[in-house]
Parts: structure tokens; C-alpha cells; sequence
């Protein structure tokens, strides 16, 4: 990032001053969604964003991704859910949710009008569960697109996620597809050989956009009680420390469908927000940072607007997916 | 408007706090006042703050969350009681005056007012939000103070000297104050109290509950679990209730004993 | 482990004096190779050993992993081939070794008497050329087995590495079962959707052991360049930031296999260490870690010394898998 | 017996380094002394040392490789120049005397000896190797030290300031010594030089080469790569050469200009 900038700064002084009058446009269209830039709330943290209104600049947020939202209200995992590890987090919150009624209720009349886009992470156990929530979120005032987590456990094909295999993502992609005018971001999980088969079965199945990566599957151990931390044994690691995996897997993708890809995992500055704009991400989605920082969408909006500035880059298509040539 | 509370202004927020005083009250414990004027101003006993970790520890991701000990709306101060337990109570214990903390807070739902004959107990560290709510009291109040050992009633006895408190101490073996658990005494004098509150660890929780539960007397307990956002959005923080889980940063960390699964 | 700790040493005096009398015996037997102690340098980090001979007390270590070697000398990656991220490494050496016979000539003498048993990282492209390593070494004085690492690309199945599917990973190595009589440890990928089929292909086909995790597959670009930052473009993320990942595949396939596990990802303390071997791991490795503390073997082995006096453990068989009942 | 090099001891080794000066000498450069008697007792110039990051900045993995800038045999002292480019560079220009860094070395191959009418070409902290190879010098030579811009020449003039030692400054913008590159100096003087030694960015380094290899003139050049273990084993740092990847820690970091493959 630096050293492009002191080239140019170093360059002709009068080509710079130039370039520093191009007023950058971070609008971005996220498979028919329109974000106002490209910083998104990942689903999760975040909750379902009204939250976390006295402690981020809303206008810092292209769109919010609200918690996975069920059909019935899912109890979750039993506590403790949550793990610090090095430079990242590993939770097993469960998909503990309140469930679409109460979301449609409670949740959604405290964010319509908040500014970002509006887009619900979808979770289910079932096709026909997927499509139902699917199906009922379609036309609701202020729901500007769904991500469908297909992560969960699908207990008809013996509990493997959905997202482990291109059959059954195809199926649940296409049931959901038939449900809904919205647009359809389909969110991968990491833990797979090969991420552009799923990815590839989901854009076939129509799919307007891929969301990834979900959390890498991990674990700890209580020594002092010799037994898994986690009160779920297992849980999914995110943070910084999973970044090049992300990034890596939004690379392959990208190079894969071609729809646009929504980038996320450990992203923590606008430098890493570049790097997976360079490898093909239409937009970022921040998740973890939240925790350690509420204000982390501001800084990588001032930082992504300073780098195009700086390098005269008026709009974000410019450098979408340049490392990859 | 959707905020959650527009005429108070937010309920909780970020503040960059200096480090006001440091004091080491025993080897691993230090009492840390702060100076921070709005959370200060708003927080009430049971309250707590959630302590970033110093941006150059970015390997720590999580803040941690910190009773509220002490508040003086007036001179802004705020004031933590803290124990070393790991990595992130090691890093803010080595810092002192000169530096800055950033805290999220007030947070979570506190205890109710007292009421008189009040009896208050307090479990080893358990004694940060009870010395608050005491301070706070408008009525006179017990509180018991227990620790395995003389050494670990680590809470400064300047603390503890109000008007209108009595302290009473226990120690299991019997170094300091009466000999024997918290609870021990709690029996002897629940006859008399009017509701309980209590803040200390797990099993302490579950008898004081169970005693309380057979004499019919109104109990609070305040528990601890692990956080991340500590304002309610990322449902890390589940407390088993008999209503399902319940977050702990928000719908708690008080909550009526008979509520919360104690003993799970 | 201080909770452990600190109930025996409040408990009864006496008890814990008599604890305390107990000498800790670190021997264990992996696949037949008996180890001194359970920690073993990983494969790559450490070289063939003798560069690290003033840097780390190889008493503290139970056996050294040399770097994979191969048939004929590779030549590996182009630079940079390394690069830092948070809380890992992330490296694309790509094999690079000077091949069988130089190993043999050179290496191997400086590090037959070093102490440690010795194990030798076998790479190939093709299962003709593991076989051919694995059968050269077959009797070699001075070594202790073979750690087969089947995540090189599979040339004939196009380039997927062997450990990415069951069928080439069985192939592989009964081959190299046939060719050789010492130990035999598959080292795994872990960059699959289910670890537990290929652990168990290896173990029919023959394999004494398994050893996991290799590194994670990932990327990084520098974003002044607008490209990868590695030569390769791809590389594999080790150090503490994976460790919980590399722990729940230990889990895994240490309830799936019968053969012993040896453990390794991001082993940073005595404590990760004991979190592996109460996973089921029955040794441990250690990579990245010389990195930053060559004398971390040292310190592992001290604190696990120190965890068996305080809890009474005379040997490790006492706590293997301890976390899974 | 298999130690490397019984007689001397071990080549390299691991020496915890009290830091006994640290001055800024220009904004995000500062000239940090060390004492390490046994590194300084044996490091040659061209040598480098890895400093481990500091144990609670453990998110970051590597020691960061620094060339010896001086070494004092006498008093054990060892001095590096260090400019801030990144994280690790910035968590150790922070500390200062009364912290201690853990250094790794000597490490690789430094230069050969100089002989007569050697010329030396440092271009940017390129100097930090020359500085102390000219310091080291039983003949006199010649150091051309050139930069883009005055503020850019960051050595002390008192650490270049040696009998026998002819300084030639160069600046791209003429603010400081001869306008133009040092290469465009060299390229002057190349018809008198004995051998050259050269450190700095790649593009000089090719250049020095070329001009090198036409004159008929030996060159040697010191490179840089990102670094792991330092000590050979990992081959995390490999120098493409005319002959394979060769390992910059070990191998070099001086090489035969010609050997190396500078601009590819
Ligand atoms: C509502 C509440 C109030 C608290 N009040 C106080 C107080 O007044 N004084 C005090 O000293 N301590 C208090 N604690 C406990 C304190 O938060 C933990 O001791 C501290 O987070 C441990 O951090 P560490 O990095 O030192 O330990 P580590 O073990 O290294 O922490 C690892 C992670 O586990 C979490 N964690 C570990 N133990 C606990 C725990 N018991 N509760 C919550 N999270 C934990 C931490 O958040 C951290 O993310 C309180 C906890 C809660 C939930
Ligand atoms: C043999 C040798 C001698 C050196 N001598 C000096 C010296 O005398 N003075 C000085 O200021 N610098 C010197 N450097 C460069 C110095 O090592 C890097 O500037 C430093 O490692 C950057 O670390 P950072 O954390 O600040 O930067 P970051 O960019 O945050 O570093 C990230 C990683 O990249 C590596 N890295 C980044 N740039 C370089 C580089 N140019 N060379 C090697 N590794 C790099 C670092 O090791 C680190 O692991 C030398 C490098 C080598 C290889
Ligand atoms: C506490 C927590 C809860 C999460 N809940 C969800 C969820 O409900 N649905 C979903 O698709 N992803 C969920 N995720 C995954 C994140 O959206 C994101 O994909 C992942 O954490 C990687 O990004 P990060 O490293 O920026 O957090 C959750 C992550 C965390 C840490
Ligand atoms: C620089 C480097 C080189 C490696 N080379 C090899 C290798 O030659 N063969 C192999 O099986 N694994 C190799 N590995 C993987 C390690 O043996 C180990 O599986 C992995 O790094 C995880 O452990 P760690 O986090 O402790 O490093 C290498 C790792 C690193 C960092
Ligand atoms: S800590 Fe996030 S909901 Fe309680
Ligand atoms: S840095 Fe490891 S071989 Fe050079």
C-alpha cells in the first residue's frame, strides 16, 4: 500500500496533486444491492445491528448482515460458547436465534431505517425449512437480499453440512432460488478440499453472489478439567489468524463463478480489505474485529478512501481482482 | 427515532479512560481507578465495563469484562478491583498512571435498590460489585466477606468503611474473621435478613440460592461468563435460566437467583 | 491446568508431598519408535537438524522429523517464500531439498549420534517415487522411520495431492508399506472435508502411525504491487494462529484410527502440548515454534514434567485422549 | 564428533542483549548499541544477527534479520541501524535502554577482505553492512554513500568518520554531496577500483554489476530476503543464482555479484 503511494507522491508532484482532487466513489452493486461502500457487518457479531448503534458510525456500513435467523427460535449450545485463542476467536454460539417471528417483530423495525442495505443471514436444518424462511422474507419492507448460511448440519443427509457437498448445495440453493425475487448470496463454509466445486454447484443452482468464509472448525481443551473447552466440544475459529485462509479461498473463487464474491474473515484494516478487493471481492464483510473494535468499518472506509486518493482510483471496480492478472 | 434511549443519550459507549491511580493490594490483585466522567456518571451497582486490550496485543481479541468496584459521579473517577488471571488481566495490571484504558460501559443490568436488612455476599472476588452496591445503599446493610484465607480478602479495608455497613469476615481456616464459609454464616443470619444479594463463585451461588429458596427469602445473584461484545448482539455469553439461555452482559449479570441453573 | 493444579495442592499436604515423589516417566512408544521425551522437531522448520545443534538442547527432544526429502534434488519456489501473518507463518518453500543422496552423504552423518531418533520426511510426486525413497531408506543405519507426507500434488490425478482423496491416499501407501519394514507415519492434510476417511485409507493401507496437521492452504497480496506476495501464490499457514484447527483434527482421528497420532499445529507451550495428548495425540510436534524459541522444546518438556509431579501422572499413557471420556 | 565447529565453539548462538544506547538520528531511524560480548567477540562484517521479537509480542513469529553496523571486540559492544518499516521494526525502535533484545548470531557469510583501492557502494541503510566493513579495513578505502535526498543520508558522520576512509556522498537532488546516484559515482571512479562492495536496493545492486562485469572489475554484493530461522535450515530465504536457489542466511548474505540474479 505504501509504496504505491510513494511512487506516486514521488513521481511528478503536479500528476499527484491532480489525482488528489479525484473524489472516490466506494459505491459498490453487491448482486443488485447497492452499498453505499463496500464495509459490511458480517452476520453474527453483530447481532441484529441496533446493538451496536451507540458504538459504530452507521454511515461507515454499506450493509448489515443480521445473526442467522431460523424458522422457530433455536436454543443454541450450552456455555461456555466462547474462546480466545491466538489472534483469534472460537465461539459455538449454536445459531441460537429468536427465531423469524420475533426477528420480523422486534429486530427488523429497529434497523429499516438505520441507512445501511439490509441483508438477513438465512439458517435452517431442512430445505423445506431454508425455503420457508426464504419465502416469508420475501417482499418485506426494508429486506434488501438474503445470505444463506448453508453451514448447518443437514440432518437428512446424516448431519454434514449442506455446504460439504455440491449435490446437496445445489438442491438447497435451488429450493430457496424458487422462493424468492430477493437477491441471493449463498455463504460457504471453509472446511471443505475443494471450495470452487460448492461455489460453482451454488452459482448453477442461482446464486447471485457467494459470501465466504464462514469459521474454521476448531477446538480447545480445559487442561485443568481435562475436557473441551467449549461447552459444544467443537466450535469455528475466526479472527485475524484466519485471514490467509480467506483470503485464499476468496482468490479461488473469484477465478471460479461469476457472480461477485462478498469477502470476509479477519479482516482488520483497510490494507486487508484491499487485498481481498485485489483478489476479487466485490465487498468485505467485517465480523470478530466488532469485538476489539466497534469502530474498525470507519477506519477501513477512511483507509480504503485515502488508497484512492492517493493512487487516483476513482471507483472500486478499478482494482476489483487485479492481483489476479 | 429507532435508538434504543434518545433523551438519556446512549445507554453505554466507549471512553478513552487515563489511568488515575494503580495500587497493588496483594501479590496478583491491584485496585485501579480511572478517569472516566460519562460512564461514571451512569453506572449503577451490578454494572460492569468491558476493558479493550491495548491495540498493540491485537492476538487478544476479546476486551474483558470488569465489575464496576467504585464510581464518584461527581470527580469521574472510576474503579476496578482486578485479579490476575491470565494473559489480558496481566497486560492492563502492567500498566499503570500515565497510560489509557479504553472501556465499553456501563453494561448489563445491575442489582435492585436495597432494601433495609439487606445481607450482602461476597466470595472472593465476588466483593467488587457488593462493595458498589453498599457503597450506594441508602439503608444500612451486612455484609458477609469470605475467602478461603486471611491473604485472599484482598478488597482494601478503606474500601469497606462506610457508614452504615457492617463488614463481617470469614476466612475457612479461620485467619481472619469468624472461621468458616460465607455461606456458613449466611445460615446463621438469614432468619433476619430481608432480601440477599451475592457475587463469588459457582457452588457459593447454588447454596446460597438453595438457602435462600427453603427460607423464603428474596436472593440476587450476580455470575460471570465469558464475553465478547458485552452489549447483547453476539449471544456469547449464555447463562442457563429456566426460560432458556439468557445473555449474561445483558439480561444479567444479576439476575434472581432462582432463575439461573446454578448448579448445571 | 493451574485448576488441576491447585485443587491437589490445596487438598491435603500429605497427599501432595507424596505426589510430588512420583518421577515422571516422558517416555513414549510412537509406532514402535520409542521417543525419550514426546516432542519432536516437525518437518521443515527444523532443517536436517544440525543447523539447529547451538540453538536447542536436543535432550529435549524425543526425535527429529528431517525436512522431506526426495528421489532427486527439487528445486522449490521462487521468492519470497515466506511471510508473517497473525499469530503464523505462511510459507511456500515448496519442497526444495537437495534429494536422497545428498541427504544421505551429507546430512545423515552429522545427525546419526545426535541422540533424538531420527525420522525422515519422505516427498514424491508420483507413488513410484515415494516408494523408491521409502525403499533406499528401508535399513539405513540410524533411522528411525518415515513420515510419508502425502500433501505434495498428485501428478498423475492432475495435481490434488494425494491426501485429498481416500483412494489415492490408500494407493500411495500400501506401496510404500511393501517397500519398506520401519515405522510408517502419514503425514495429512488438513485441507479436506473430512479427515477421518483418509486416516483411515492410511491405516488400512498399512500406515503405523499418523501425524497431522500440515499447514493450512492460504494466501497473501502486497498491496503496493497489486499481486501475490508469495512467489507461489499459495502457501500454508502454520504457528499458534491454526492451532485450534490442527487440536480438533487430532480429536478426529484419534477416535477414529487405531494406530497412535502424533500431534502438531501451532504447539507454543507445555500447556498446547497437553491439550494435543489429551486430544489423543500420543507425541507432539513442534515447528514454527524454533522460529521464535529455539529452546521451546525445552521448556515443554520442563512444564510437562512439572504437570505430572503436581498431578501425579507417572507416564503419559495416563492422559492420552484423557479429554475424550 | 558432529558439532559444526567443535574447536571455536558454535558459530552462532542466542544472546540475551541488554540495550545500552538508543539514539534517533533521523525521524524512523535510530542507531541502537547492544551488549553482546560473545556475538561482537566473533561477528565479521557483511554478518547479520536475527532479534527475536520481544515473548508478549508473540502474534508476531519472526525474528526480523538486521546487518552489524559495529562491533567493538574490546568492550562487547554491538551496534545496529535500524529503520522503522513495519510492526517488528516499530515494536523495538520503541524500547530502549534498560530492555534487553535476544539476538541470534553472528549469521551467514560476510565479505571477503578488502584489498587495496576498494571501493565501497552503499545505497540507503545499504550502509549499515559497509559502514562497518570499511571500520574493519587494515587498508584504506573509498565509500560512496548515496541517497535520494539529503534527510536520507541517516549514518552518524561519526561512525564514518575513519582514517583511511574516503567518503563520498551522493543525493539524488543534490541537497547533500555530488548530485546524481551512487551508481552514476561509481561509474567514475570504477576505472581505478580494486574490488567493489556493494548493499542497498536491488535495481543499484544490478546496476553495480553490470557496470562491474563490462570494467572487468570483482564485485560483491550483499542482498536481502525475508528470513525464518536464520541458521540454513528452513530455506525460507532463497536467492535465485546462477546455480539454484541459494539461502540468503546462510549462503550470503554476500555474494558473488555475478552469481546472483539481480534483476529477475
Ligand atoms: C460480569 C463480569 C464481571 C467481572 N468482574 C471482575 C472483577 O471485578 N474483577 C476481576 O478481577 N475479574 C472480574 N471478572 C473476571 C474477569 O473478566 C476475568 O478474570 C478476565 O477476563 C480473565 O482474563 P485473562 O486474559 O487474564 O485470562 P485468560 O484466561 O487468559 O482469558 C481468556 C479468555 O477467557 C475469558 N475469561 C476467562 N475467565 C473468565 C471469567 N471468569 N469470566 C469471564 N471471562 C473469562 C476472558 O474474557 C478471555 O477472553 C468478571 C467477569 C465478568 C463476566
Ligand atoms: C541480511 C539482512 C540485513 C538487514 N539489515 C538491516 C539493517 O541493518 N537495518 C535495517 O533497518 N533493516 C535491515 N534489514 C531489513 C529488516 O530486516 C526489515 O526491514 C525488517 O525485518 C522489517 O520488519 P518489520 O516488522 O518492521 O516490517 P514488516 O513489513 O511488518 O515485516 C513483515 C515480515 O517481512 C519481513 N521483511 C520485510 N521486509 C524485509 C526485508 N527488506 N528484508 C528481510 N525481511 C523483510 C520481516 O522479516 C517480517 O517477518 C536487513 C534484512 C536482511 C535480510
Ligand atoms: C460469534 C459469532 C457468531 C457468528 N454467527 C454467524 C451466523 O449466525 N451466521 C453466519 O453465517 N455466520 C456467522 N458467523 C461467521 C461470521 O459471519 C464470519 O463468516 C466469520 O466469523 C469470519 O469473519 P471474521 O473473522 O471477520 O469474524 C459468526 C461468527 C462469530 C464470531
Ligand atoms: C518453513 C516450513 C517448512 C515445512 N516443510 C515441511 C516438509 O518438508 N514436509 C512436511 O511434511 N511438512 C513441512 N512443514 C509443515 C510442518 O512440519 C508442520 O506440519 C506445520 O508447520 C504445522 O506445525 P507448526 O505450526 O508447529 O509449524 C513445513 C512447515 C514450515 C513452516
Ligand atoms: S457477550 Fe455478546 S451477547 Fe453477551
Ligand atoms: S532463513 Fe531459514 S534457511 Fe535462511
Amino acid at each position: 500500500m505504501d509504496k504505491g503511494s510513494n511512487q506516486s507522491r514521488n513521481g511528478s508532484a503536479k500528476k499527484t496533486d491532480e489525482i488528489r482532487r479525484i473524489e472516490p466513489d466506494l459505491k459498490v452493486n453487491l448482486c443488485g444491492i447497492i452499498l453505499d461502500n463496500p464495509v459490511i457487518a458480517a452476520s453474527g457479531p453483530f447481532g441484529y445491528g441496533h446493538e451496536y448503534r451507540a458504538l459504530t458510525n452507521f454511515e461507515a456500513l454499506g450493509g448489515i448482515i443480521v445473526k442467522g435467523v431460523s424458522l422457530e427460535p433455536w436454543t443454541g449450545n450450552p456455555p461456555p460458547r466462547l474462546a480466545e485463542t491466538a489472534s483469534g476467536l472460537l465461539n459455538a454460539i449454536g445459531l441460537h436465534n429468536p427465531g423469524l417471528d420475533q426477528f420480523l417483530e422486534k429486530d427488523l423495525p429497529l434497523l429499516r431505517d438505520a441507512g445501511p442495505r439490509l441483508i438477513v443471514n438465512v439458517v435452517g436444518c431442512s430445505i423445506n425449512e431454508y425455503s420457508r424462511v426464504a419465502s416469508h422474507l420475501d417482499g418485506v419492507e426494508g429486506i434488501d437480499g438474503l445470505e444463506i448460511n448453508i453451514s448447518c448440519p443437514n440432518v437428512k443427509a446424516g448431519g454434514m453440512a449442506f455446504g460439504t457437498d455440491p449435490e446437496a448445495t445445489y438442491q438447497a440453493v435451488s429450493a430457496v432460488r424458487r422462493r424468492t425475487k430477493l437477491p441471493l448470496l449463498i455463504k460457504l463454509s471453509p472446511n471443505v478440499t475443494d471450495i470452487c466445486v460448492i461455489a460453482r454447484a451454488a452459482e448453477e443452482a442461482g446464486a447471485d453472489g457467494i459470501s465466504l468464509i464462514n469459521t474454521l472448525a476448531g477446538m480447545l481443551i480445559d487442561v485443568g478439567q481435562k475436557k473441551p473447552l467449549l461447552g459444544n466440544t467443537f466450535g469455528g475459529l475466526s479472527g485475524p489468524a484466519i485471514m490467509p485462509v480467506a483470503l485464499k479461498m476468496v482468490w479461488q473463487v473469484a477465478g471460479t463463478v461469476k457472480v461477485p464474491v462478498l469477502g470476509m474473515g479477519g479482516i482488520n484494516s483497510a490494507e486487508d480489505a484491499l487485498q481481498f478487493i485485489m483478489a476479487g471481492a466485490r465487498a468485505v464483510a467485517v465480523g470478530t474485529g466488532f469485538f476489539y473494535d466497534p469502530e474498525l468499518p470507519v477506519k477501513i472506509n477512511a483507509g480504503l478512501t485515502e488508497y484512492m486518493k492517493t493512487n487516483g482510483i476513482s471507483n472500486l471496480g478499478r482494482i476489483e481482482g487485479i492481483a489476479r492478472s | 427515532m429507532w435508538l434504543l434511549k434518545t433523551k438519556k443519550g446512549p445507554e453505554y459507549q466507549t471512553e478513552d479512560c487515563p489511568v488515575i491511580d494503580k495500587q497493588v493490594v496483594a501479590s496478583g490483585y491491584c485496585r485501579v481507578a480511572l478517569h472516566a466522567p460519562v460512564i461514571a456518571r451512569k453506572v449503577d451497582p451490578g454494572q460492569f465495563v468491558q476493558i479493550f486490550m491495548p491495540p498493540e496485543h491485537r492476538d487478544h481479541m476479546l476486551p474483558r469484562p470488569f465489575s464496576i468496584f467504585g464510581a464518584n459521579r461527581k470527580n469521574g473517577e472510576l474503579v476496578i478491583l482486578l485479579e490476575i488471571k491470565g494473559r489480558g488481566t496481566d497486560l492492563l495490571a502492567g500498566t499503570g498512571p500515565g497510560s489509557s484504558w479504553k472501556l465499553l460501559g456501563p453494561l448489563g443490568t445491575g442489582f435492585p435498590a436495597l432494601s433495609p436488612a439487606s445481607l450482602l455476599v461476597a466470595g472472593g472476588m465476588g466483593i467488587a460489585p457488593l462493595a458498589f452496591l453498599a457503597a450506594s445503599a441508602a439503608v444500612p446493610c451486612t455484609l458477609i466477606y469470605g475467602a478461603r484465607t486471611a491473604g485472599q480478602l484482598i478488597c482494601p479495608q478503606s474500601d469497606l468503611n462506610r457508614p452504615g455497613l457492617s463488614l463481617l469476615e470469614t476466612t475457612e481456616d479461620g485467619s481472619r474473621g469468624e472461621k468458616g464459609t460465607a455461606v456458613d454464616l449466611l445460615s446463621r443470619l438469614i432468619a433476619d435478613a430481608g432480601t440477599v444479594f451475592a457475587c463469588g463463585p459457582r457452588p457459593m451461588l447454588a447454596a446460597v440460592n438453595n438457602l435462600c429458596r427453603r427460607a423464603g427469602i428474596e436472593a440476587w445473584v450476580s455470575v460471570e461468563e465469558r464475553m465478547a461484545c458485552g452489549v447483547g448482539a453476539c449471544l456469547g455469553c449464555a447463562v442457563a435460566t429456566g426460560s432458556g439461555y439468557k445473555r449474561a452482559c445483558r439480561d444479567g449479570p444479576v439476575f434472581r437467583a432462582e432463575e439461573v441453573i446454578l448448579d448445571g
